[in-house]
C-alpha cells in the first residue's frame, strides 16, 4: 500500500557537500526522481529503501536522501548491502560506491555478489579517480593518467566494469553519463525492475581532479557520433545523421555507415538485452571510443534465480519438514540420555 | 593369576591411531558409554594438521583422550592409565602422556618391519620410548578381527575398519563398560543406508571384549561408580556446537531471526556448519567469500533487524578489525566469535592458545571499546552465546566472545537445560511516535541506544563510520567527539551492571589466588583441588566476563597476598589487569605450545611461589 | 646461463602430504617436468624461480618444491607475488592457489593482478571445495552442491574462472585436468613464455570432499566427448570419432557433427589464442557440458604490455632525466635557505 | 596617533577564509618569509573534510596558523594575536582562537548580508561573538584589488584570485617582514606556465603593504628578531615529506632498492604521492587495490630483498592486521607507517589523533612482537622513518612507525642535514657456504635471522604463516613452538641495544616528571616552559621508542614522585607503562577532541596535580 511519493519526498534536510559541478549531482537527481516511479509502480513503502555507500565523494550521497541510510566503510558497502538484503529480501537495497570502492578495495565483495546474483541495484560513479583523497588514479583510470600518484602516468590498464561484471555471471550491466539525466532515470527503473544483481555503471566528471575525462565521448558535440543508447527491438544506429550503426563481422563487431559499401538497416543488429548474448554483450560492453561509440543503455538484463529467493525458499522447505521447532526441542533432540 | 576388580575414582584413557582407524569415534562412544552410565567426563580431540598424512607416520596420528570420573571431572586428563595405539607411530607419538603405572594396548599386527620404520623406529619400540616397564599388552587386533568377520562376507577393507570395535570392546571389558549404548548406537547409525554394517560391528565389538576376558595379560579390570549427585536428561555437546545453540536459543528468546555471516576456518568452522543445519528454528546462514564480507553482512543484517553474528579464528579476527571498528561506531548489536587458535599469524591452526585476547581488547583503530566475554567449557559456550547476543541486543554494542580450539572441539555432557529458565531477552526496537529519530540517542541508565531497523514507518535515519552528534548528523566538532566517544566506553563499562559479582572457590582472603578466564577453567579448578589435597589453602576465581570486569574484581583481588594468573598466552590477560587494577601485584604462569595446561603446570607454578 | 636441470632438482626433502589419490599430485608432477624445460628454453636459473601460495591444501605445493617459496596467507599469494616480481621483474613467478583461495577471499587480487597484466603463471587448483577445512563449499562448487555448510544444497551460482578472468582483462587463460599430465604440461609451457599474467586452471579431484566432481567431464569413458583440447591453428574437433565440432551460429556458438546436416570440417572454427578476440574466447572459456564440451587448452593468449615493465621502463626514463642522483641532492633540492 | 614598532618574542597568526581563498599558500609564504628571515616556527593547517564544501560556510573554512618565533617555538600556538578572515564564516569558525589583545584583520566585502547569512549571523557579527572589544581591522581587500589590478587586463575572477596577496601584503606590514622571498616565489612559481601573472601579484602584495601603512586602524606594528643561534641551510619539509625522504635515505645508506606498497588514505597519501615522485632515487611506488594488497606487496618485495614499506592511516592499520602477522611470523623486514586519524573507524578522516597505539602494540591475533616507534616534529619525521628503516633491516622484524596527522601535515623549517653524518644500514644479507640454508637460525646477539633474498644462488629456502623450526620446516611440536614464540619476542626486545638513553629536560628526580609520546613533543615541552617560568620545576621525557622501551626507562621514572602521562587518547601509553612497569603510579591528562593539545590543557593538568 504504497503511497504516491514525490522527489521530495526523498530529499534530506541534510546539505549537499559536492563540488560546484560535481557530476554526482545528477546521478542524486536522478534517483530522487525514479524512486517516487519506483515506489508507485512496485508497490515499495519509503521506509523499505534503503541505501548503501562506501567511503568516498559518491558515498556521501545516503546522507542526501530521506530514506533508511548506511554510510559503511570503503569498499565493503557491497557486503553490508548483501547482509541488508538477505536479512530482509522485502527491502528496496540502492548501493552507491566510486569507481574506487567498488572496484579497487571492493573489488571482490562486487564479483561475489554479483555471481550470487542478489537483488541490490548498485549506482557506480565511475568519475576515473578518487575524489575524496583528493586526486590519485583508481582502477578505472586511463593508461597513462598523470595523477598525483603517478606522476610520470600510470603503466596499468584500466577496468572496463562491463566486461568485469559480465565475466563475473552478471545479469544486469548499464551505463549512463551524468550529463544524460534521462538515460540514467531509464537505467534506474530498468534496474529496479531487474530481479537480481543490476550493476549501473555512471560515467560522472569530477570537475576538481579530473575534469572532463568522459568528454571526449559525452561532450555536447560529440555525444551523438561516440555514444550508442541501446533499446531493446531497436536497430543499433547512432551518429548525428543516425546513418551509423553497429554490424557482426565473423565474430566480432565493427560499425558500418548506412548507405555505403551496400549497407542498409538491415544489417545493424537489433539489441535484446534479455537474451542470454554473454559473446555479443561482452563486446558491446567492450566498445571503446575511437573504434567504437560507447554503450549506453541496458547492455544485459536476464534473468535468474536471486540469492535471497535461494535463501528464503530453503528455509521455508526446511520449516516445513522440520520435526524441531523451538529450542527445548532443539536441546532434546538426538542422542540423549536420562538418569535417575 | 587371578582377575581382579578394581574401584577407582577416576582414569585417562588415550585412544590413538592412524587418521583413517576411527580414534575419535571409538574414543567417542567409550566416552557416551561412561556418560549414559552415569559417569563425569572430559574429553580432548587431537587431529593432526593435513587431512590425510601420510599413512602410519607419527604426522598421520589422530587421538582422542576421555577422562572418566566417579566425581566430577574438570580435565581431560594430563596423563593417561590407558593408551590404546592402533600403530607404532601413535606409540610414538603418545609415549610421553603415560603414567608409570599405565597399561598399553597395542595393535601387535601394525608393529611390522614397514610400520616401525614408518614412524621412525630401528628396535625394540618399548625399549626406545623407555616404557618397557609399563603393562604391555600385545594383541593382534587386525588378524582378530579379520577372523572374526571371515564369514561375514565383508570385503578385507570394510573388515579392516572394524577393527576399532575390536579395540572398542577390549577397553570396555578392562572398564567394566556396559556395551548396550554402543549397540544403539550401531543400530541408529547404520540401519538407514548400510544396515548390513550393524551385525558385523556388533559381533566385532563382542568378540574384542570376550577377548580381553579370556587373555591372561589382563591381570585385573576397574570400575568407575557413576557419579550419584547430577540427575536429569543429558546429553553430549561440543563446545562449538554449544555456541550455535546458544545464539538459537538467543534468537528465540529475543524474537529475532538469527543472521550468522562467517567464512570457514579451522577450529570455527563448525558453528557456522552447525547454525546451517537448523534454519527450520529461523536461522540464515551465508557463507560469504571471506572474513571482512562475513562481518560486514552481518552488520547489514543487524541494520535491517536481525540477531547478527559472526564466528571466526585468529587470522579472522584480525581481518575483522575495520568492520567491527564500524560496528562499534554505529552501536549495532553484533556477537563476533573467536575460537581461538595458536598464532601468530596461520600459526597451528589445529593447537590451541588463548593469544588472541590482546586482539580482542585492543585490536581497532582509535578508541574502539567494546564487551569482551569468554567461554569457560564445552557446554558452557551455550550460556555464553546466549548472554552475548543478550548484551549485545540490549546494549546495542559489539560483542567478542573469546572460545579456544580446546573448548570449540572438545565435549562434556551437558545436562539439558529449560529454556523457560533462561532470562527475557529485550532488544531497544522503537517504532515511530512521530518526531524525528536521533538514532544516537542514549538510554540515560545504559547508554545504549534505540535501534529502529530498515523498515521500520517514520524512523528513516543514516548510520555510518565517521563521527556524528546523538541526532545522526556528521560532526567533526571537537566536544561532541570528545562526548561520543567517552559515551561509547561508558556505555561499555555499564554493562557491568548485567554482570554477576565474580564467585570465589575457596576463602575469600589468603595467601594465594589463582586467577583464570576461559578454557582453562577445569584445569585451574583441578589444580586448586590438586594443591588442597597437598594440604595447601588456594583460592581461585575464572573470568567470564572480561571487558569490563565484574564489579567486585578489585574488592576480591584486594583479599589476597598473591595473585596468580594463569592463561595460555604470554600474559594478556595479567597485563589488561596491571592496566585496570595497577595497585595489584599479579604473578604470571603462562604456556604457550599450542597445548592445554597439565594440572601439573599450575600445581608446580603454585609450589613454586608459595 | 641456466644450467640443464632435471624433475629431481625441483623436487625438495619434504614428505608430500596430500591425501591418496589427491589430484594435487598431478600438477606438482607435471610443474617439476615442466620447469627443467622453461629454465633451459628461457635460459632461467632455478634461484630465479619463485613458488608463492596462499594457504590450502593446494597450497602446501611451495614445501615440495626445491626453489623459493613462500606460503603466506589465505588469499593473499596473488598480492604477495606481484611485489616479488616488482621488485626483481628477473624471476620467474609461479604462484598456487585454490579455487578457495584465488576466488573466493583472494579475489580482489586476483582480478586485479589480471588487469595489471603483471608476468605471473598462476596454477588454479580447482577442486570446486574447500579441501584444507574439510569440505565447505566453494566460489567454484555447483549450484545446489550439498557440503557441511550447505546440507541443503547452495543457492548460489559458481563462478567460471575462465571469464572472470576475461572479464578482468586477461590476457591468457589456459585449463586441463589433473588427469591429462600432457596437457598440463602444455598450458604451463605456454604460460611460462606468455609475458604477463598466465592463468592456468586445473580442475582437480579432492577425493575426500568433492570425489568425482570433474568426472562427468573427464572421465576416461567420457572425456572424449565432453571436453576439447584447443590448439593453435586446429580445428575445434572433439569426440571419440572426431566428428564432432564447434561452429559459429550467429553470435553464438553450437556444436555440429561433421556429415550431418551438410556440416564439412570447412564450417568448423579454428583456433586462435593470439587473436583478440574478447566475445569468441569467452564463449569458449564460458562452453559446459552437457550444451558444449568443456575447453582445455589455451584460450587465450594475448600479447600486452606487462605492468612491471613499465614499472621499469618509467624508473629508468625517470633516471635517465634526474638531475637528482643521491639523497644529499635531494635534501638541497627545490626550496632552500641559508642562516649565516 | 603615531605608529610605534615593537619588539615581540613571538607571535601567532591564524589566516582563514573560504576553500578556494588560497589560505594555504598565503600562511606559507608567510611562513616561509619569516623562515627565511631567520625566525623559528611551527605551522598547523587545518581544512575542512569536504574537498569544496559550499562556498561561505563554515563547514569550508579553511585555516592556516603559523607560530614565529625569535627563539625556539615548538607548536603552532594555542591562541592567536592576528586573526585573518577573509568572511565571516572563517570569522565565526575562529573566533574562539583569539587572544584577548588579537588584532582581527576582516575582509569588509565579504561581509555583506549574503555572505553573514551563510555564516549563519543574523546581526553584528563581532558582537554575536562577542569579540568587539578585539583590535579590528576592517579592510575592503577584495574592492581594494580590484582597484590595483583595474589595469593589468586581467579578467575579474584572476583578479579576485589575486586578493589573498593584498592581505599577506598588509600581514608582512604589520610584521615587518621583507617582500624578497615572495617576490622570489612569484617569479619561479609563474616564470614558465603564466608570467603574466608575476607582475599583477607583485603589485597586489605591494599596494597592500603600503595600504597597511597608511591607515589608521594600524597603530602599531611588531619584529621579530631572528633566531641566532642556529646556523646553515634550511628547507620545509612536511611530516609526510620527511618520512618518505627518511625511506630513500635508509635506502641509500642499506644499498637497497626501495619499495612502498600503498592504498591512499588520509592523511597518509602524502608518503606515497612523495615517494612517486623520486623514482630517479630507486623507488619503486604501487598504488594497489586495497591496504591489504598493499603489504602483502611489500612483503613479497621484502622477500625479494628490497626495503620495503608500506604506508597508511587508522582503518588501513586495522585492515593489514593479518599481513602484520605474516611479517612476524616470515621475519621479513618491513616498516608500517600509521599516519594516525580520529578514529574509530572512518572517525574524522582529517583530524589528528593518538588512538592507534594500542592497535600497533597488539592488533594480532597470536604472540606477534614487533618493534613500534614514533615521530615527535615534522623534521623528525626523517630520522624516524631512517630508523624505522634501519631496525628493519638490522634485526630482521617488522616495525610500525606511528605518525599522526598534525606532524604529516605539518610543516617546519629543516637545517638539511649530510648524509654523511648518518649511520651506516648493514642488512643481514648472505650468500651460500655449499651448506643448506637454515632461515630461522639466529645471531646469538640480536637474535635476528638472517636474510636470502630469492634469486641467492644455493639458498633455496621457504618461509610461510605456519611455526616453523629454525631449519624452516613445517612444526606443530609444542617446545618448538614454545622456543620461536619467546624467540620472536626477545629478538624484538633486544633492539633495546639499538635505542639510546631517554635523556630527561629538566633534573633528574622531583616531583612530576611529564611523559609524551610523538606529536605531543612541542606542546609538552612548551607546556614545561610555561611552568618553569611560572616558577614551578618539572622535568620531562618523550619517547620516540615504544617498544621495546629504551634501557633507562624505570630508572628515569624511578626519579619523580609524580609521573604524568599526555597523550591524545584514553591512556593508551599510560596503560602499557603500567604491563610493563606496574611499580609506578601513572597520573594521566588526554584529549580526545581530532584536535592537539593546547599548552594550557598540559599546564593546567599540572597545576591541578601540583
Ligand atoms: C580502509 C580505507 N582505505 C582508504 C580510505 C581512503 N579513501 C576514502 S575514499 C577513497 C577513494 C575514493 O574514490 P572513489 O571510490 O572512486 O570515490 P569518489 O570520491 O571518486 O567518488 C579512499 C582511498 C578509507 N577511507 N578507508
Ligand atoms: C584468513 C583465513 N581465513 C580462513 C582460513 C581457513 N582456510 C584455510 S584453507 C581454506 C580454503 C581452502 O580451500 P581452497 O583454497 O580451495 O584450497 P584446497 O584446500 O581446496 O586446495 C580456508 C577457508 C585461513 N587459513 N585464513
Ligand atoms: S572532488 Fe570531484 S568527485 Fe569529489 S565532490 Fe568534488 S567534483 Fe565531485
Ligand atoms: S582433502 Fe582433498 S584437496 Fe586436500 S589433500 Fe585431501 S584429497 Fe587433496
Ligand atoms: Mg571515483
Ligand atoms: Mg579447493
Amino acid at each position: 500500500m504504497a503511497t504516491k511519493y514525490t522527489v521530495k519526498d526523498f530529499k534530506s534536510d541534510q546539505e549537499v557537500r559536492w563540488c560546484p559541478g560535481c557530476g554526482d549531482y545528477s546521478v542524486l537527481t536522478a534517483l530522487q526522481r525514479t524512486l517516487p516511479k519506483v515506489c508507485e509502480e512496485q508497490g515499495i513503502d519509503k521506509e523499505k529503501v534503503v541505501v548503501v555507500s562506501g567511503i568516498g565523494c559518491s558515498s556521501r550521497l545516503p546522507y542526501y536522501m530521506n530514506t533508511y541510510g548506511f554510510h559503511s566503510i570503503h569498499g565493503r558497502a557491497m557486503a553490508v548491502a548483501t547482509g541488508i538484503k538477505v536479512a530482509n529480501p522485502e527491502l528496496s537495497v540502492w548501493q552507491v560506491s566510486g569507481d574506487g570502492d567498488a572496484l579497487a578495495i571492493g573489488g571482490n565483495h562486487f564479483i561475489h555478489a554479483i555471481r550470487r546474483n542478489i537483488d541490490i541495484n548498485l549506482l557506480l560513479f565511475n568519475n576515473r579517480i578518487y575524489g575524496m583523497t583528493k586526486g590519485q588514479y583508481s582502477p578505472t583510470s586511463k593508461f597513462g593518467a598523470v595523477t598525483v600518484t603517478s606522476p610520470y602516468g600510470t603503466v596499468e590498464n584500466p577496468f572496463n566494469p562491463g566486461t568485469l561484471v559480465l565475466g563475473s555471471k552478471g545479469t544486469f550491466f548499464a551505463r549512463s553519463v551524468d550529463t544524460e539525466l534521462a538515460v540514467s532515470e531509464e537505467i534506474m527503473l530498468a534496474a529496479s525492475r531487474h530481479r537480481g544483481m543490476a550493476v549501473m555503471e555512471f560515467l560522472t566528471n569530477c570537475v576538481i581532479f579530473n575534469h572532463g575525462t568522459h568528454w571526449e565521448i559525452s561532450g555536447r558535440e560529440v555525444k551523438a557520433d561516440r555514444t550508442l543508447v541501446l533499446r531493446d527491438g531497436e536497430k543499433m544506429i547512432f551518429g548525428k545523421d543516425r546513418n551509423k550503426g553497429i554490424a557482426l563481422d565473423g565474430w566480432k563487431l565493427k560499425v558500418v555507415t548506412i548507405g555505403e559499401n551496400g549497407v542498409t538497416e538491415d544489417d545493424i543488429l537489433t539489441h535484446d538485452s534479455h537474451a542470454d548474448n554473454l559473446g555479443l554483450q561482452m563486446m558491446l560492453a567492450d566498445m571503446k571510443y575511437p573504434d567504437f561509440p560507447v554503450a549506453l543503455g541496458v547492455i544485459r538484463d536476464v534473468s535468474e534465480a536471486t540469492y535471497e529467493d535461494g535463501v528464503r525458499t530453503q528455509v521455508e522447505e526446511v520449516k516445513a519438514k522440520a520435526r524441531v521447532h523451538t529450542v527445548d526441542e532443539l536441546l532434546h533432540s538426538g542422542s540423549t540420555w536420562e538418569l535417575k | 593369576m587371578q582377575h581382579k576388580v578394581i574401584d577407582v575414582k577416576d582414569v585417562v584413557i588415550r585412544f590413538a591411531g592412524d587418521s583413517g582407524d576411527g580414534m575419535q569415534l571409538t574414543g567417542t562412544l567409550f566416552a557416551n558409554t561412561s556418560a549414559v552410565y552415569g559417569n563425569s567426563l572430559s574429553t580432548f580431540p587431537d587431529y593432526p594438521a593435513e587431512i590425510r598424512a601420510p599413512k602410519g607416520t607419527v604426522a598421520g596420528v589422530s587421538g582422542f583422550q576421555v577422562h572418566v570420573g566417579s566425581q566430577k571431572v574438570n580435565t581431560p586428563g594430563d596423563y593417561c592409565d590407558m593408551l590404546v595405539a592402533m600403530n607404532p607411530a601413535a606409540l610414538k607419538a603418545n609415549a610421553k602422556w603415560l603414567k608409570r603405572t599405565a597399561m598399553v594396548l597395542v595393535n601387535e599386527d601394525a608393529f611390522d618391519d614397514a610400520g616401525l620404520q614408518k614412524a621412525g623406529f630401528s628396535g625394540n619400540p618399548f625399549e626406545e620410548l623407555r616404557i618397557e616397564d609399563r603393562n604391555i599388552i600385545v594383541a593382534p587386533i587386525t588378524k582378530l578381527t579379520e577372523d572374526s568377520l571371515k564369514d561375514s562376507g565383508l570385503d578385507l577393507p570394510s573388515i579392516h575398519r572394524c577393527k576399532n570395535m575390536f579395540t572398542l570392546g577390549m577397553a570396555c571389558y578392562i572398564y567394566n563398560r556396559p556395551l548396550d549404548y554402543i549397540y544403539d548406537y550401531l543400530e541408529s547409525r547404520f540401519r538407514k543406508r548400510h544396515p548390513e554394517m550393524i551385525e558385523p560391528n556388533r559381533k566385532v565389538l563382542n568378540d574384542g571384549f570376550n577377548y580381553a576376558a579370556n587373555i591372561q595379560a589382563i591381570a585385573n579390570t576397574y570400575t568407575i561408580e557413576p557419579d550419584l549427585r547430577e540427575r536429569g536428561i543429558f546429553r553430549n555437546i561440543t563446545g562449538n556446537q554449544a555456541i550455535a545453540w546458544g545464539f538459537i536459543a538467543a534468537s528465540e528468546k529475543s524474537g529475532l531471526p538469527l543472521f550468522c555471516g562467517s567464512y570457514p576456518i579451522t577450529p570455527a568452522t563448525a558453528i557456522l556448519e552447525e547454525l546451517s543445519l537448523h534454519k527450520n528454528l529461523n536461522v540464515k546462514t551465508m557463507q560469504t567469500e571471506d572474513e571482512i564480507a562475513g562481518i560486514c553482512c552481518a552488520i547489514g543484517a543487524s541494520f535491517a533487524g536481525n540477531l547478527a553474528v559472526t564466528t571466526t579464528s585468529g587470522p579472522g579476527l584480525s581481518l575483522k578489525s575495520e568492520a567491527l571498528g564500524l560496528a562499534v561506531m554505529t552501536e549495532l548489536p553484533l556477537v563476533v566469535v573467536d575460537v581461538q587458535r595458536a598464532g601468530p599469524c596461520t600459526g597451528m591452526p589445529t593447537k590451541t592458545e588463548q593469544t588472541d585476547l590482546n586482539e580482542a581488547l585492543y585490536g581497532r583503530n582509535g578508541e574502539s571499546p567494546l564487551v569482551v566475554l569468554s567461554a569457560h567449557s564445552p557446554a558452557h559456550c551455550f550460556d555464553a552465546a546466549f548472554t552475548a547476543a543478550k548484551i549485545a541486543l540490549e546494549h546495542m554494542t559489539p560483542v567478542v566472545l573469546l572460545s579456544e580450539g580446546f573448548l570449540g572441539n572438545g565435549s562434556e555432557p551437558w545436562k539439558i537445560p529449560s529454556m523457560s529458565d533462561y532470562p527475557a531477552i529485550k532488544p531497544r526496537l522503537v517504532t515511530s511516535d512521530g518526531s524525528k529519530f536521533h538514532p544516537f540517542e542514549r538510554d540515560p541508565e545504559t547508554l545504549a541506544r534505540n535501534w529502529a531497523p530498515v523498515g521500520t514507518p517514520g524512523m528513516e535515519h543514516r548510520v555510518g563510520g565517521l563521527e556524528k552528534t546523538h541526532a545522526g548528523v556528521l560532526s567533526t566538532q571537537p566536544e561532541n567527539h570528545e562526548m561520543m566517544v567517552r559515551e561509547r566506553a561508558e556505555k561499555v563499562a555499564r554493562v557491568v551492571a548485567d554482570i554477576p559479582d565474580l564467585q570465589i572457590d575457596g576463602p575469600e582472603t589468603g595467601e594465594i589466588l589463582l586467577v583464570g578466564w576461559g578454557g582453562t577453567f577445569g584445569h585451574i579448578l583441578a589444580a586448586a583441588d590438586t594443591l588442597r589435597a597437598e594440604g595447601k589453602t588456594v583460592s581461585r576465581i575464572h573470568f567470564d566476563y572480561i571487558c569490563p570486569l565484574p564489579k567486585n574484581t578489585e574488592k576480591v583481588f584486594s583479599g589476597f597476598r598473591k595473585i596468580l594468573v594463569c592463561e595460555l598466552n604470554s600474559g594478556h590477560f595479567a597485563g589488561y589487569l596491571r592496566t585496570r587494577f595497577p595497585q595489584f601485584n599479579y604473578l604470571q604462569c603462562n604456556k604457550i605450545q599450542g597445548q592445554a595446561f597439565l594440572v601439573r603446570d599450575i600445581v608446580d607454578a603454585v609450589n613454586n611461589i608459595l
